[in-house]
Formats: C-alpha cells, structure tokens, sequence
C-alpha cells in the first residue's frame, strides 16, 4: 500500500462524493472522511435508485417478471434473462432444444463482451483518457446492431423464453458475429498498445486498491474482483449450466490483488469470450428454437430454488420460493457488485482520493444492480 | 495634448494583444475540440457557421449571458479576484514576446525574466479563486495547484538558465538573432553547446504541460475527481476568464519554447523568416499540445511530484553542468 | 540506477507509441454517422411500440377481443374494448389504448396473441412535450395508415 | 474439509437437521435448518471450512400456520366423511341381510379440537455459502417468531454480512442481535415499515 493512512488529526472534513458525481457510473453516493487528501473512512450509500425488483417478483406471475430481469444489471442483460429462465426451467423441469442452448451462450458472450468495453471506456476515462472511450464504443456498437438484428431491443433485452428463445437467428447474424470477432480481435493488440503498456496508467493501477483472497472470501466478492485476487472461481466452468461445458476457453486469474490485475483479468476476459462465439457458431445444430411443450402457465412445484449465472461483474443468483401457484412467492436477487462494494470501504481506507476512483473503476459497478 | 508616439504605439500593442488572446482563446477551443473529434473518428462542431467556425462565437456569446452568481457564505472579494488575477499576467506576458524582427511591443533586456516572473503569478489566481469559492472540490484542487507549479517551476528555471547561458543574453530579440539561418542553426540542434539540448527541450515542454495544467497533469481540473477543480463554482464569464487566461498562458509557454529553442521567426531554410514562422511553429506546438491531451491518462498526484523531483530536476541539473563544462572547454 | 533508466526509456518509448497511435486515427476516417442529415436503417426485428396488422382480406385489423394481451402485460399498459355485432361471429375492436409511458417492449402481448393481431412498429424517433401523448389509440393508427 | 465432514459436523449441532440434496434439482447441496441460538456455531464451522458468503434472504411465512390446520381439518373431515361413507354401506348390507342392525359403533367423533389458536408465523433467513475451489452450496436456514424476531449477527465472521443483514431487517424487520448499525440500507433514513412482508399494504 503506497498510500500510507496518516492518523486521523483533528480536522478531517466529509465529502460527499456522488450521487451526482461523473465517476461513480449512477447514483451511489459515498460518504468519504477525508483528512487533506487522504480517505480516513470510506462508506457507499445506497437506495437512490431501488426499485424494490423483490417486491415485483412477488406480484407478477413467473412469465410477466421476465423484464425486469434485463433492468437489474442492463449493461449484461441477456446474462439476468438466461439466470431467470434457467431457474424457471429447473424448477418447472422443462426441456431447451439444442439450438436455443447455443443461441443463448452466443448471444450471452457478445453481450458480455459489449459490458467489457463498455466497462473499458468508462474505466479509462475515468483515469482521464479520453480516446480510448470512444474506440471502445465503436466496436461495442458493432455488438449492439449485431444483438439488435435478433432481440430487437439494444440495451434491456427480453428475448429469452422458458425452454428456448423468442426467435430463430439468421445466418447473416451468425456470419456477422465471425465478422465481428475477428474484427476485435484486430483491435485488441491496439488497446493493449495505447492504454495498457502506457506508463502513465500501468504508475496509476499497480499496487492499489489492496484485494486480496481473504478479503474476497470474507466480503463473498465473485467476478473479476476475485480472480484479480487469484481465485480461481467462475461459475461457468465450477457450477455449469446451459452448454458451456462443451467450450474449451481458459478463466484468466491474476495473483496481483491490485487494480492493474482486475483491470488484465477482464482484458483477457474479452478473448476467451471471443474464443467461446467462434466454437458456439461454428458447432450451432439446425433444429427447433422452442421447447415443443413448453407449459403456457408456468407452475413450478412448491419449494425453493437456487440457480446461479456468470455475468460480468460475478456470480448473479436467484434464490425463488414458490407455493406452486404462477407467481412466485418470494424472489432473492443476489447480485455480485453488492458483494463487490462492499470490500471497497474496507479497501479504501488511506488512499488518495484519485487512487479511490481508480479502485471504484476497477470494481466495475453498475449501481442498479447493487440497489435493485 | 500631444500623445507621445511611443505612447500611443504601446497603447495599439496593448490592445492588439488582447485581441489577438480573445479571438485565440475562442479559436483554441474550436482547434481542440475539431483534434479531438478527428482523434475519436468523429467529426467535431460543424453546425455552426462552416466546418463549425462560428461556434466559438456561440460559446462566448452563450458565457456572457450567463448570471454571475456568488455563492453564500463565500468571500466575494477573492472569488472576483480569482479570474482577474490569472487573466492580468497572462497579458503582461506578451509584452516582450518578439513576433518578428520588427514586432515586439518593448523589447527589454530582461525580457526573459519579466516573462517568468509574471508566469508565475496565475498560481495565486486559481489558489484565490478555488478558496474564495467555499467548494470543498475547488479547496483539494487549490491544493494540488501550487504544489504543482511549485514542482514544475524549479526544472523549468533550470532549462531556462542553460539557456541564457548558452545564448548569453535575456533580450529575446538578440535570443532569436543568434540563431538565425537554417534549423542546424536553432539551439535545439545546438550540439556544440551541450549533447543534451533535444532533452532540455522535452524537459521544457513537459514543465510547459503542468505549468498550465494541461493533459497528463490536469490535476487541478479533473473532470472525474473533482468535478470541476479551481472554476467549479464560476458561472458564466468567470468561466470563460479562466479559460481565456488558460489558453493564453498555453500561447506564451509555446511561444517561449519556439523562441528559446525553435529560432523564433526564422525559417527552417534561412530563406524568408518572418511573422509567419513563428505562428506555423507556435501552433504546431500548440497541436502537440492537443494532441498529447487526447491520447494520455491523467498521472496522480505523487507520481506527477516524483517525476519533477526524481527524473526532471537531475536530467535538468546535469545538463546544467554539462552545458557549462563545455561551454568552458570550446 | 540501471533500471531507473531502463524505466525512463520504457517509459517514454510507451508514450510515443500511444501518441503514433492516436495520430494514425487523427487521419483515419470518421466513423460516426451525423444523426440530423443521415438516419440509421431500422432492422425488420427492432422493437418499436406495438402496433395492429392491417388484414388486407378484411381491410380491418385482426383482432378478436380476447383481452389476452390485456391480461399478460405485465405493466397493465394495454386498454381494450370490443362490442358483439350480430351477424360477425366475433366481437369487434372499438377502442384499443397502449400506454406507452410504461410499455418495456417485452413482446409478451405480440407472443401471446391467438390471431397475430399486433407487432412492433418500426419508428424511434418519438417526442413529446406532455405524458399524455404517447397515450397512443392504436386503431385510430390503424385507420390513419390505411389512407 | 470435504462435504461429509462437515455435514457430521454440522449435524452434531444440537437440533440441527441437515439434508442432503440433489443440487441439479434444487440448485443447492446442503440444506441446514437449525434454530437461531446454533447459527453462529454453524456459520464459525463453515467460515473455518473456507466457505464464503454469497446472501441472506428472508422469507415471511405468513398463514403457514394457518394453512397447515387448514389442512389438517380438511384431512380429518375427509376422514370422517370415508367413515360416514363406510358406515352407511355397512347399514346397507346389513338390511339387504336382514339381520338387526349391528349396534353401530357410536361413529367416532373425535371430539372436534377447538380449532387450535394459531401458533405465530414465523419469519425465516436463510444463509447461502459456497466454495471458491469446488461447487458445494450449503443453505443454513433459521426460524423466528414474527412478533418478535431476532436472529443473532454473524458480522464479526463475514463483514459482508453487514449489508446482507441490514438490507433483510430493511425488507423483514428481523433484528440482527449484536449488529450494532441497523440503520436502512436500501429504504429512506427514516423508514420504519417493512415491505417484503406479507401483511404489508403500500
């Protein structure tokens, strides 16, 4: 820890960074004790935009909470959609065609790809690089036109249904994602070039921001957090769903508990997702999209369910209790960025204020899915 | 009564140069933001008038209709000084900058040294203003000013005595005359005064950037950190003095770096020197300049310290030395 | 000391590559599209607020008053009323209001609708200055686009 | 640790009943439900065996009570109308045999419990673990009284627990003993309603 924590004197004054603030992406606000430019204490303030998603769970029938899914965590949304219907069909007991299983894992990696992006843009401007925002964007706008020319939708997507997919996919779409992924693949190298080896950022992220592996266990920090940590947890390879064990791609970890780690692991994070599109179109089955006999009336069998998805930020779980009748009687939404702020109070403490920022970036949060 | 010639001529200087700042402060802008756009693949202002020309006309015209509000409790004295002080030595700085062979408002013999002196005056400016304005954002950001400067101005001075030590004067006018003739003739490629000359150039340029908070070392106003540093609470024409006295402070570092060691206003060729080189080379720097904002992320606070003290300062010193063990032995 | 400059030079040598690289998109071309003067082609599948099909057999649209779009949209933005007419075998739309201002654009209603009698328009571009207007009257819609 | 072990040990938990499940059916392996005052020795078990906190979710079983002697009369009345059917076939037969009536048994009315006053429902948490290395979900679940619920803290084993805590008093009101900053995580500063709640009208 460069930073060394000064002991509180006297005059330490509170800023209130957020929840109007260009660096905390929405509307988290943190209470900050500062002493000069040092953080004495740091603690997140929650509920600006909580939307009570539990509640709604509770008053709409299975097939009807299908949206709301998308607007939890919209940079990753086809990742909710495939946690919430995967839950669905585990409890109800419904079959996926093929097809549809492929269409989801394709549609589910670009969409995370587009989240890493996104998520790189923001990061770097953050540390106040302007360019690399805009390079980023351009190709995630490839992936939204891409997933657009199938859900239809750009950003909150609905497409996913209990036992398979809305619609059928094209072949110029599957053409477009090899076009796509070779495109980016191009690309990456200039990344790596301008933001990555630049001396000025590499000073900005090494050695801060200090997570490390118990701090992970004991704040239940999944995602990127923890495999910048040297965990090496994911739950598509350790808990897996849906076909990603038929994938061969590797799960970066990095050992170095700082930003830089987090910031590599969801670099490489890119590339094994590209390697996962390129298998998936290549080995798509013809076949029906739809389960035949999927039930129009969705009534799970009484008890509770659990069912947990690999999104970009960590591991999103569903815990449903139903009473068998079609709405669920209580829906649980455990979201990874809730888990993962919270090591941010604790990993906060001594830095510069600039430092924090560069720690609040590397978190990647999207404050939604924290306040639900 | 009769004015003295003298008199009214230093009088057109004056108002020539400030001119010359508003309408660069308002073209700066568009320059950049044009860079910037082509940088991002994008386009950048291009509704307003032609290729957007008028549209730094628009912004102006847009921060003097804004309202000037003081906000409570804060030092009205100060926050009103703030911008007036960064803006003042600005326009004193062009004083003794020679355009040309003939244009030069007062040439002094000390040119050199009224121009630093008065450089270092916008520190106050900005550290007045950011504390008369009772934000804790602009308080960190005045902070983080004048250590800045501080750091920035040692290294600087440094470049700037191996410089007068190898031209041997201050007056600007002789600093530009001694190296007329073709570029091999400019003190960037001076050799024979010290090997280290292209650096002491870097040098400059880097201590230029963080002398007027620009690019890697925007600290003072970091748009993610502190919302707006020194000017977040300036409305309107407060706004629009700062950012004037930013973009001229930019003009004379640049213009000092062409002078000092681009040979001023001579041609690369020694063939028609004049007015028009020097501006080609002040706004090719002034590109740079743009350029090195667009593609860098900002450095934080210590290691933008460590670099002055621990990589700027030693390289600056040595080529100090250099410079004069050579200068004795040739 | 060695690695003191070592990491000067690396230093450096990462700057200029970075700036080679921003200079090379300087002169590269514009990527952006200038929103006012050129439009982006919508896709076939993009979702823009339901719409009723025009049945060119029956010149009118295809709904049949089942109320079940109604009934499974999860943010209750669809209103409808059909009467029986003597003489048709079903009820007949009269009124058939989309609340806009709450619609997520789910699909659930297109997916669920027995004689296909809605799908999603094709126009972005909406603007209003009170809520009340993106209260649409879809069957009005129906009549304006069929002149 | 592997999961045995810790099964025998959690089962060794004083009235702690643990059940082992199929996780591709119910998402989960384990399933603990142990009484409040065992949790924290059950939650310092799992913290020693390397687990980590995903979540705590509360559920409110209101009318469970209710519904299950709702049941258990639907059951007996059920019972009883198989009895009266049974006993009016014995009657039958017996005229068609023309014998006396049996004596009938004097049909058992078991004596119709007033129906018992309703237990409180109870308010449940339940806590999710899993591993880093390998997939083993453990669920502890603990029970308590809606009229006063109160389930002891585990914040100084997973500081986690911090928010998962004060976000389930926010939506359940279950006081989280030796918590110490139970102040609303998600809902306004001055909240003091519980919405997850059954009972709860807007």
């Amino acid at each position: 820890m460069t930073a060394i924590a000064q002991s509180a004197s006297s005059e330490t004054f509170v800023l209130n960074l957020g929840p109007q603030h260009p660096a905390t992406h929405g509307v988290l606000r943190v209470k900050l004790v500062m002493d000069g430019e040092y953080i004495v204490e740091a603690e997140p303030v929650l509920g600006y935009i909580h939307r009570m998603h539990e509640k709604m769970g509770e008053n709409r029938t299975w097939a009807q909470f299908l949206p709301n899914t998308g607007r939890m965590d919209y940079l990753h949304a086809l990742a909710y959609n495939h946690n919430y219907v995967c839950l669905v069909e585990r409890a109800a007991s419904i079959e996926v065609p093929e097809r549809a299983e492929y269409i989801r894992v394709i549609t589910n990696e670009l969409n995370r790809i587009s989240s890493h992006l996104l998520w790189f843009g923001a990061f770097v401007l953050d540390l106040g690089g302007f360019s690399p925002l805009l390079y980023a964007f351009d190709d995630r706008e490839q992936i939204l036109d891409l997933l657009e020319s199938v859900t239809g939708s750009r950003l909150t997507y609905c497409y996913f249904r209990f036992g398979g997919v809305y619609n059928d996919v094209d072949q110029d779409f599957l053409d477009g994602c090899k076009a796509f992924v070779a495109r980016l693949r191009e690309r990456m190298p200039m990344y790596h070039n301008l933001v990555t080896k630049n001396i000025i950022l590499m000073k900005r992220l090494q050695d801060i921001g200090f997570i490390d592996a118990e701090m992970c266990r004991k704040y239940g920090a999944t995602g990127p957090v923890a495999r910048g940590a040297g965990i090496d947890f994911d739950v598509r390879r350790h808990e897996p769903y849906s076909v990603y064990p038929r994938f061969d791609f590797d799960i970066p970890v990095y050992p170095g508990c700082d930003s830089m780690a987090r910031y590599m692991v969801r670099m490489d994070e890119m590339e094994q997702s590209m390697r996962i599109i390129e298998q998936a179109v290549g080995a798509i089955p013809e076949g029906p999209v739809m389960a035949a006999k999927a039930p129009k009336i969705i009534k799970p069998p009484k008890g509770d369910y659990y069912h947990a998805v690999e999104t970009a930020r960590g591991s999103f779980g569903i815990r449903a209790v139903s009473d068998g009748t079609n709405t669920p009687y209580r829906m649980k939404l455990r979201t990874p960025s809730f888990s993962n702020l919270v090591t941010f109070g604790e990993a906060a403490k001594g830095m510069l204020l600039p430092d924090a920022l560069a720690l609040m970036g590397s978190l990647d949060l999207v404050i939604p899915e924290i306040d639900r | 009564m009769t004015i003295d010639s003298e008199l009214l001529r230093l009088l057109l200087y004056v108002v020539g140069f400030i001119a010359f700042i508003a309408t660069n402060a308002a073209y700066l802008v568009w320059l950049e933001r044009k860079e910037a756009g082509h940088i991002q693949c994008r386009i950048g202002p291009k509704e307003v008038g032609p290729f957007g020309l008028l549209q730094p006309v628009a912004d102006g015209l847009k921060l003097m209709t804004k309202q000037l509000i003081i906000p409570k409790g804060a030092d009205s004295f100060l926050f009103r000084l703030g911008p007036v002080l960064v803006m003042t030595p600005a326009v004193m700085c062009f004083v003794t900058i020679p355009y040309s062979d003939t244009i030069v408002a007062r040439n002094l013999d000390v040119g050199l040294l009224a121009i630093f002196a008065f450089a270092s005056v916008n520190v106050l400016g900005l550290l007045l203003g950011a504390w008369g304005s009772r934000n804790k954002y602009a308080v960190i950001s005045a902070a983080r000013v004048v250590s800045q400067n501080v750091a920035y101005e040692i290294p600087m001075l440094i470049v700037i005595v191996t410089m007068v030590m190898v031209t041997g004067t201050m007056n600007l006018h002789e600093v530009v005359t001694s190296q007329n003739g073709g570029f091999w003739h400019w003190n960037i490629f001076r050799f024979s005064a010290s090997p280290l000359m292209p650096v002491a150039f870097l040098i400059y340029f880097v201590c230029m950037l963080a002398e007027t908070n620009r690019a890697p070392f925007d600290m003072a106003e970091a748009e993610s950190e502190l919302v707006a540093g020194a000017f977040t609470e300036y409305p309107g024409m407060g706004f629009g003095v700062f950012f004037m006295g930013e973009y001229a402070n930019i003009v004379v570092g640049t213009s000092m770096a062409t002078i000092l060691f681009l040979g001023g206003w001579n041609c690369p060729f020694g063939l028609w020197p004049g007015l028009h080189w020097f501006l080609i080379k002040m706004y090719a720097l002034i590109f740079t300049v743009i350029w090195i904002r667009w593609t860098f992320p900002r450095t934080t606070f210590y290691s933008l310290l460590n670099l002055s003290w621990k990589v700027l300062i030693p390289v600056a010193f040595a080529n100090l030395i250099l410079t004069s063990a050579l200068l004795k032995v040739l | 000391m060695k690695a003191y400059i070592r990491d000067i030079v690396n230093g450096t040598w990462s700057l200029l590559v970075g700036m080679a690289i921003t200079i090379r998109y300087f002169f590269g071309p514009v990527v952006t599209l200038q929103y006012p003067h050129q439009t982006v082609p919508m896709k076939p599948r993009f979702r823009g607020h339901i719409d009723l099909v025009l049945d060119e057999r029956k010149g009118t649209n295809k709904c049949i008053v089942c109320n079940a779009c109604m009934k499974t949209c999860p943010s209750g933005c669809i209103t409808l009323e059909g009467e029986k007419r003597e003489g048709v075998k079903q009820k007949v739309l009269t009124y058939y209001q989309l609340d806009f201002t709450k619609c997520s654009l789910c699909g659930l209603c297109v997916e669920v609708c027995p004689t296909a009698a809605l799908d999603f328009s094709k126009d972005y571009n909406l603007v209003g200055s009170q809520e009340s207007e993106f209260v649409f009257d879809l069957l009005k819609r129906l009549e304006e686009r069929k002149q | 640790m592997d999961a045995d072990t810790l099964k025998q040990k959690l089962a060794a938990l004083p009235s702690a009943a643990v059940q082992e499940l199929d996780h591709a059916r119910r998402g989960f392996s384990l399933d603990v439900s142990l009484p409040p005052a065992q949790l924290v020795a059950a939650v310092t078990i799992l913290d020693e065996a390397g687990y980590f906190i995903e979540t705590i979710t509360g559920v409110d079983w209101l009318g469970e009570n209710a519904a299950r002697i709702k049941e258990a009369q639907a059951a007996a009345a059920a019972k009883k109308a198989a009895a009266a059917k049974k006993a009016a076939e014995a009657r039958k037969a017996a005229e068609e045999a023309g014998e006396p009536l049996p004596e009938e048994a004097a049909p058992e009315v078991e004596e119709e419990a007033p129906a018992p006053e309703p237990a409180v429902d109870d308010l449940e948490a339940i806590y999710d673990f899993n591993r880093y290395d390998r997939c083993h979900r453990v669920t502890l679940r603990t029970r308590a009284p809606r009229d006063k619920p109160s389930v002891p803290s585990i914040v100084h084993i997973y500081q986690a627990a911090h928010w998962h805590e004060r976000e389930t008093h926010d939506f359940f009101g279950i006081k989280f003993e030796g918590h110490g900053y139970l102040v609303p995580l998600l809902l306004p500063e001055d909240a003091d309603y519980h919405p997850l709640r059954k009972d709860y009208s807007a």
